[in-house]
């Protein structure tokens, strides 16, 4: 049996709902970044994939770029992150509601 | 499986002997005698000269025994250089206790093997009524010579085995119990038997 | 300790301080041996060096006075129990023996000199001022009365154990506490369950 | 050595106007909230349930010691941590507390020595002087010049010892591992000599009241002139190897700084002062021994950091070797010990020949002299500091009551002040500045 | 370009030979290990004026061995408070990396007078490396950020607080000294132009400055990235002066304070596998690995290994060296000299070697007056590199300055003078 | 055959360790089946031929964003377990998994209903074939690496240039939001405080 990028787009699509469950249901801020990089994953997967099946080096070009935006994305974050959770520790993200109205 | 029962619960200890296991217990004993790593437990005086004992001048290093190790857990011999105070006694137990089986003490100095000169309120009248002494080394200090007299000494110990047996009569220690060579000192069946 | 007596003793401290009477000493040293004062209180002599004996009262006063006449340095607090001493003690008069004694030394950087204090203390009250909030340094040493001697300091923000074990019972430098050989005190600390 | 002449020696009155006469001196402790007043079993409570939530927030507590690699033996720090930075600290002593005040009492004035020798015992001959001055003092005896000078020979040469250890240990902590052994294996060298002389490596009992147990003994001054031969390359080497290294100087400029006012205020002596600048030395402003007869310089600090403090111990072991030298030349001729019958016992080979010397002889070990009633409180300069002795005596053979005074004791309160808001890295090279000798400390 | 066995197509005798091949490596990394250990010691020891271990068989070269055997069979435990399924994964997650990165080391083969190196065993031609994988040093670059999970895992897991300070080092340690490692790998990818590790030695095998000075990279890259992955190097490595990860004398074993018996072992192995293995990079990377002159009388592949050998104790002594003289840096100034010193260092060496290349290659138009093109680019990037370091020191500066407001003290090192006293007793 | 395998294998990889982020109650363990998940993709790229990105993919990843998560994690020390079984909003989770199935319906019915499978059916997925770069033109096995290059820096420079202003920004973003003023005020400690 060969493989396809139909395995590979399917593979993908779990793994995308997985993180995107992921996100939904955890309230840690750190597992929820976690998700995100899942869901990025998901992405890159799908990417690379196309890109073989295109035959085409844009693809993975893209992967570079998201990459390297989950690599900001994650600096920033974890600097949010460390930043609130100094003062307190035990926070969810159900807490965080400072930006509520 | 009695086999593997005994080598569960105590380990290699655990084995029974016979043609194969004999010269396997002589190599870890080989091994164990030269690579006895101590752990840093300096007190006082005594201390002092066991940290000249690693110097250049007498050199532990030649026994492979420059490896201090601050963590007991990976220690092999507790040198208690110096007198132990009634209010170290439970850290030094303490420590003995985080330290892994086989495990050796050298009592260095008089204070630490009797309480020496200091028979009063504050010092623990000999280590051995803590933890389980096995090498006693004279002097208030004992010279580094001295010091290496009762190390080598241990390391003879621990090679022949002799150790074991002595934990037997006292029940101290690591409550192994061990039928040892007979007066030949031809190794024969040796049995080391249960945890207390 | 209480917040007060500290607090208290620094305001004495720096009120008293303006006042003091320099020239103190100097009368002092001119006067005859026998009402020789200083700083208020009997001086002696011991093997040349110069001793005061303010009573338990006016000891923290005198301790502003000192500091404030350039003695900056508190170099030792100890105490002794005369309970046991054979024959008669050398104390000027006015001054009452009793059990305990503590002796504070001080030093002056300037005047390269020492001045040694001896306070008596009862045995049925062993407490005396703090020199905390005045000499910092004087922190260990009183802790260290307070344990071998068992002399509370009034004042000292931290008035434990520091020698012997936080659960030891007794003052060993006390005269009426055994030197000789007692079993091993082999227990875990409060609050941990031995292991 | 043309250089060491060139060490500053500050002027000691200008000390006076740094002491402002007219508040306590707490009030010169800035950092006063760094010393952790905690008791241990309520820290033992907080300790299990790490991180500390709630009141202190953020910062964890932790114990170094009393068995760590770099507390010198025993001593054991309650660290407030917050993160990596030690917000507040407590010392927590008594790990080796021996009981020799009380010991004491129960000796006679002959047989002090050997129990106050082994309170700071890398510097034992200091604590038999002092012992053995407090005595003289209270017997108002005189001492032999010969048997002052060998004191002094000893004394100096105990102090490189002691400064050497304290460069090996220095470098331990800090990482470098070849210091560590260099600094054993100079100070080895010294010890061959002290057990020549005294039979003992460590713990000697030599100096004793009315003079010391023995005379030097034949080539003595061949064997310092060889020892004052060998240090000074050594101790190139150690400039080399560490006092111009980059990394050690990071390590320890700038770290556990302490003022002079802090210094005074926390009763600080010896090395800890003179690194804040205060030109204090003992030997110097209250004379004992021969010190005025001899030539030396103070070694004084100006920052009051880490480096400072090592700094100034590796300069002092220059002016030791200076005092050694000209001790080598000033040593005179005569008797070891003091004449005094009631002390001293009789010479050798006298018991052999007389009956009456082998009874005194006796009399004096078994019984032990007497010494007048009164009280005494005698300080000389240890390489930690102020070692001081007070002593009283009811009139009896044995002590009533013998104090001493140990610097690394009083140093260890500085502790606290200097490490806070440092780094655990910091707080060890703190440690090993303070340089404690812990059976000094809980004696 | 690859294993030249795999290029048509791979049958039992080629997966035979891979599997030989790794069995082989691993086995030579462990007895390297093994020596490395004694040789360590042996070298301190004499550089401490002393004798070492002479005790455990002949000049105790069994000392390791010994070791290893009591560690073996003593009592192992994992502590109450432990995290048992890390505790125990860690110490593999220590030591996999280690072996893996050596995998991709040529340490043998011909590479005198153009030869690739290659070999031939059982008729087929094949590298002495266990693969050469075409991404080979981007390989070493993932494996040495992995490394770092065993050690932070194997402090937070013993869930006592020294491991835990120990392991949060490490990662600070880790993240921090990548980039500085990668940058500096950067520079010689720029001029040897491929990533296979192969490759690079035969680039640097090949004819040197006037015959004499050979091609190495740590020259024709000029040095300095050289120096930077050393330093950046012994800082993955965990070995002193950056070794505050264990710092005895701070954090007693830092991460491995709760380990014991083998698992210890395994921690020991992993970081002297790291010291022979990171050797082994750096000699291939900077010093063209096993390439050398060919002077017969050997088979020409064992020549090969001899000058990788040789290259390679150069730089354990060089580690071991380190160890004995230096002190241990703190926590802070090993941050400040990666991120301030080390990364700005390499990247604007990158760039100027980059504009040098690109004046060379002629990708910039320098037909008409060559020369004063050439040192337009080069002062160009000498000017934005100057520009960068003004702005960074100025940035130092002022964060120093501010912070020191924030502290409220004194600055005891602001007069830049030395402390009087200690220069007392010199000059 | 070999391929095949390796998909399978690297896909339960990928989808256990995505799995084990979700479930995982602790922290660290959730973090460790992330690094587990990424190596999955990893090998993925690789077995598409990769190469570069593959690495890239393990240092970023797994090397860098990873070990920050950890380090903050370790840092805070919130390391401790969260318990996920309860719900703190009633029907979070079954309205969370309903939406999570819608999306992954519509994804896959999008893949499946658009055409056949091969490669036609990504062209129909995502439009035309524009084939501005084949890697298969070239033999060589680092051909990915070049040809990224190339296409980093020709057609896609803007946006390179674009990503570095953003992670340079991000960066300075993160110093700024995390740098600690020394706004807390330490607990004084006066006489009266101790005996806690």
């Amino acid at each position: 049996m060969e493989v396809t990028e139909t395995w590979y787009l399917v593979l993908s699509a779990l793994l995308f709902s997985i993180g995107f469950f992921g996100l939904l249901v955890r309230r840690n801020p750190l597992v929820m970044f976690m998700c995100i990089e899942l869901m990025l994953n998901a992405v890159n997967i799908t990417f690379v994939a196309f890109s073989t099946a295109l035959d085409d080096i844009a693809g993975r070009t893209a992967v570079f770029f998201v990459l390297v935006v989950a690599a900001a994305e994650v600096v920033v974050g974890l600097s949010l992150v460390v930043a609130i959770m100094r003062r307190r520790p035990a926070l969810t993200a159900d807490d965080l509601t400072a930006l509520k109205g | 499986m009695t086999l593997i029962t005994n080598v569960q619960d105590q380990g290699l200890e655990g084995l029974d002997h016979n043609v194969i296991t004999a010269p396997i217990e002589q190599l870890v004993n080989w091994a164990r005698a030269r690579s006895s790593w101590p752990a840093t437990f300096g007190l006082a005086c005594c201390a002092i000269e066991m940290m000249a004992t690693g110097g250049s001048h007498y050199d532990l290093a030649r026994l492979g025994m420059e490896v201090f190790r601050a963590s007991p857990r990976q220690a092999d011999v507790m040198i208690v250089a110096g007198r132990v105070s009634q209010k170290m006694a439970p850290v030094l137990r303490q420590i003995y206790d985080q330290m892994m089986e086989p495990k050796w003490v050298i009592s260095m100095g008089v204070c630490a093997s009797s309480g020496g000169m200091f028979n009063n309120y504050a010092i623990v009248q000999g280590v051995d009524q803590i933890v389980p002494v096995d090498v006693y080394a004279p002097g208030c200090p004992p010279g580094p010579e001295t010091l290496l007299h009762a190390i080598t000494t241990l390391h003879t110990k621990i090679e022949t085995g002799e150790l074991l047996q002595r934990r037997q009569e006292t029940g101290a220690g690591a409550n192994l119990t061990v039928e040892q060579l007979d007066g030949q000192g031809v190794s024969q069946v040796v049995q080391i038997g249960k945890k207390a | 300790m209480a917040d007060d007596t500290e607090t208290a003793d620094t305001e004495t401290a720096e009120t008293e301080a303006a006042d003091t009477e320099a020239a103190d000493q100097e009368t002092a040293e001119e006067a005859a041996p026998e009402v020789e004062t200083a700083y208020g209180c009997p001086v002696t002599y011991s093997r040349g060096q110069k001793v005061i004996h303010p009573s338990r009262g006016e000891w923290l006063d005198v301790a502003v006075q000192l500091l404030a006449d350039g003695w900056n340095m508190c170099v030792d607090v100890t105490s002794v129990d005369y309970l046991s001493y054979g024959v008669a003690r050398e104390l000027p008069a006015g001054v009452n023996a009793e059990r305990f004694e503590v002796v504070a030394s001080f030093i002056s950087h300037s005047r390269a000199e020492r001045i040694r204090v001896r306070i008596q203390v009862p045995g049925d009250d062993p407490t005396v001022g703090s020199l905390y909030a005045l000499y910092p340094g004087s922190d260990y040493l009183e802790r260290e009365v307070f344990d071998l001697m068992g002399i509370s300091f009034e004042g000292h923000p931290d008035m434990s154990r520091i020698l012997m074990p936080e659960t030891w019972q007794g003052h060993p430098l006390r005269k009426d506490y055994e030197v000789g050989v007692i079993p091993v005190q082999f227990k875990a600390p409060a609050g941990k369950g031995s292991e | 050595m043309t250089a060491v002449e060139q060490a500053p020696v500050a002027d000691t009155t200008d000390v006076a106007e740094t002491i402002d006469p007219a508040s306590g001196q707490l009030d010169k402790l800035p950092r006063r909230h760094s010393v952790l007043r905690m008791s241990e079993v309520r820290a033992a409570e907080l300790m299990d349930s790490d991180p500390i939530d709630g009141e202190n927030d953020q910062t964890m507590l932790m114990n170094m010691g009393p068995s760590h690699p770099s507390t010198h033996g025993v001593l054991r720090l309650m660290l407030e941590l917050d993160g990596e930075t030690v917000v507040r600290s407590k010392p927590v002593v008594g790990y080796l507390h021996t009981g020799m005040e009380k010991t004491a009492e129960t000796l006679t004035f002959l047989q002090g020595p050997t129990n106050v020798t082994r309170m700071d015992y890398a510097a034992p001959l200091f604590n038999e002087l002092v012992f053995s001055l407090a005595t003289e003092e209270l017997i108002g005896m005189e001492v032999p010049p010969r048997a002052t000078w060998i004191r002094m020979l000893m004394c100096e040469l105990n102090r490189i010892s002691s400064h050497l250890l304290f460069m090996a240990t220095n470098g331990m902590d800090l990482g470098a591992v070849s210091m560590m052994i260099y600094g054993w294996r100079e100070r080895e060298q010294v010890l061959r000599f002290f057990q020549k002389v005294t039979g003992l490596r460590m713990n000697h009992n030599y100096i004793r009241p009315g003079g010391v147990a023995a005379d030097l003994p034949d080539g003595w001054r061949d064997d310092v002139l060889a020892l004052m031969e060998m240090l000074p390359p050594r101790l190139e080497e150690y400039d080399i190897l560490m006092t111009g290294q980059p990394i050690w100087r990071d390590r320890l400029q700038g770290v556990g700084v302490i003022s002079q006012d802090e210094a005074i205020a926390l009763s600080a002596t010896g090395p800890i002062l003179r690194s804040t600048g205060v030109a204090w030395d003992l030997r110097r402003e209250m004379p004992y021994l021969a010190y005025p007869d001899v030539d030396f310089d103070i070694v004084v600090g100006s920052y009051g950091d880490s480096f400072d403090r090592y700094a100034i111990r590796l300069n002092e072991i220059r002016e030791s070797m200076r005092i050694v030298h000209q001790c080598l030349d000033m040593m005179p001729e005569g008797d070891y010990r003091a004449g005094d019958a009631k002390v001293t016992p009789p010479p050798r080979a006298r018991i052999d020949e007389s009956m009456e010397a082998l009874i005194h002889h006796f009399k004096i070990f078994t019984e032990g002299f007497k010494v007048p009633e009164g009280e005494v409180y005698v300080a000389v300069e240890s390489p930690r500091g102020e070692l001081g002795c007070y002593m009283v005596s009811d009139g009896g053979s044995h002590p009533y009551r013998m104090h001493i005074r140990g610097p690394s004791f009083v140093n260890l309160q500085t502790m606290p002040h200097m490490m806070a808001d440092s780094l655990i890295a910091d707080a060890v090279a703190v440690i090993s500045s303070v340089d404690p000798i812990l059976g000094e400390v809980d004696r | 370009m690859g294993e030249p066995y795999l290029r048509d197509g791979v049958d039992f005798g080629d997966v035979l030979l891979a599997v030989g091949k790794a069995v082989i490596a691993f086995a030579v990394l462990l007895v390297a290990v093994m020596l490395m250990v004694w040789f360590e010691r042996k070298v301190v020891s004499r550089l401490q004026n002393r004798i070492g271990p002479n005790v455990a068989g002949p000049f105790g070269l069994f000392q390791t061995l010994a070791d290893g055997i009591k560690l073996f069979f003593k009592e192992d435990i994992i502590p109450d408070r432990a995290d048992r399924f890390v505790f125990q994964l860690a110490p593999y997650l220590a030591l996999v990396p280690a072996f893996l990165t050596f995998t991709v080391v040529p340490i043998a083969g011909d590479f005198s007078d153009g030869q690739n190196g290659a070999v031939t065993i059982f008729g087929r031609e094949t590298f002495l490396q266990v693969a050469d994988a075409p991404v080979g040093i981007l390989f070493f670059l993932a494996m040495s950020s992995l490394a770092v999970y065993g050690i932070m895992l194997a402090g937070w897991s013993s869930g006592s607080k020294y491991p835990l300070l120990g392991s949060i080092r490490a990662s600070a340690q880790a993240i921090s000294y990548e980039a500085a490692l990668g940058l500096s790998l950067a520079a010689v990818l720029l001029v040897t132009g491929t990533l296979s590790t192969n490759e690079m030695v035969q680039v640097q095998a090949g004819e040197g400055f006037g015959g004499i000075v050979p091609r190495w990279n740590l020259i024709v890259t000029g040095f300095v990235p050289f120096v930077v992955f050393l330093i950046a190097g012994t800082a993955e490595l965990n070995r002193p002066p950056f070794d505050l990860v264990e710092a005895e004398q701070e954090l007693v074993g830092g991460f491995h304070t709760e380990y014991s018996s083998i698992r210890f072992a395994l921690f020991f192995l992993a970081e002297f596998m790291n010291t022979v293995t990171l050797s082994a990079i750096i000699v291939t990377l900077f010093l063209g690995g096993p390439a050398g002159p060919n002077f017969g009388f050997l088979p020409g592949w064992l020549w090969g290994f001899v000058w990788f050998f040789a290259k390679l104790l150069v730089f354990l002594f060089t580690f071991v060296w380190f160890r004995a003289t230096l002190p241990r840096l703190r926590y802070d100034q090993l941050m400040d000299l990666g991120w301030k010193v080390l990364i700005p260092v390499s990247l604007g060496w990158l760039l100027v070697l980059s504009a040098v290349r690109l004046v060379r290659n002629g990708q910039i138009d320098i037909t008409g007056d060559s020369f004063l093109d050439a040192a337009l680019v080069v002062l160009v990037s000498i000017g934005v590199l100057v520009l960068g370091a003004v702005l960074l020191s100025l940035a130092i500066r002022s964060a120093r300055r501010e912070r020191l407001a924030l502290a409220g003290e004194r600055d005891p090192l602001s007069s830049g003078s030395l402390v009087a006293a200690a220069e007392g007793g010199r000059d | 055959m070999v391929d095949l395998l390796v998909f399978l294998v690297s896909a339960a990889i990928i989808l256990g360790g995505a799995i084990g982020v979700v479930l995982n109650n602790h922290p660290v363990r959730a973090a460790l089946s992330l690094v587990a998940s990424f190596f999955g993709v990893a090998v993925l790229f690789v077995a598409q031929g990769a190469h570069f990105l593959a690495f890239v993919q393990v240092v970023v990843y797994a090397g860098a964003i990873v070990v920050l998560i950890l380090f903050v994690i370790m840092l805070l020390g919130v390391d401790r377990t969260e318990d996920i079984r309860f719900e703190p909003l009633a029907g979070q989770r079954s309205a969370a998994a309903v939406i999570a199935g819608m999306v992954l319906a519509l994804v896959l019915g999008g893949l499946f209903l658009s055409g056949p499978g091969g490669s036609d059916g990504a062209v129909a997925l995502t439009g035309t074939k524009s084939r501005t770069a084949p890697i298969s033109q070239l033999n060589e096995s680092d051909a990915d690496v070049q040809l990224l290059a190339e296409d980093l820096f020709t057609r896609n420079v803007l946006a390179f240039e674009a990503t570095a202003l953003l992670l340079t920004i991000a960066t300075v973003g993160a110093v700024v939001m995390v740098r600690n003023r020394g706004a807390e005020e330490v607990v004084v400690d006066e006489p009266g405080t101790a005996r806690g």
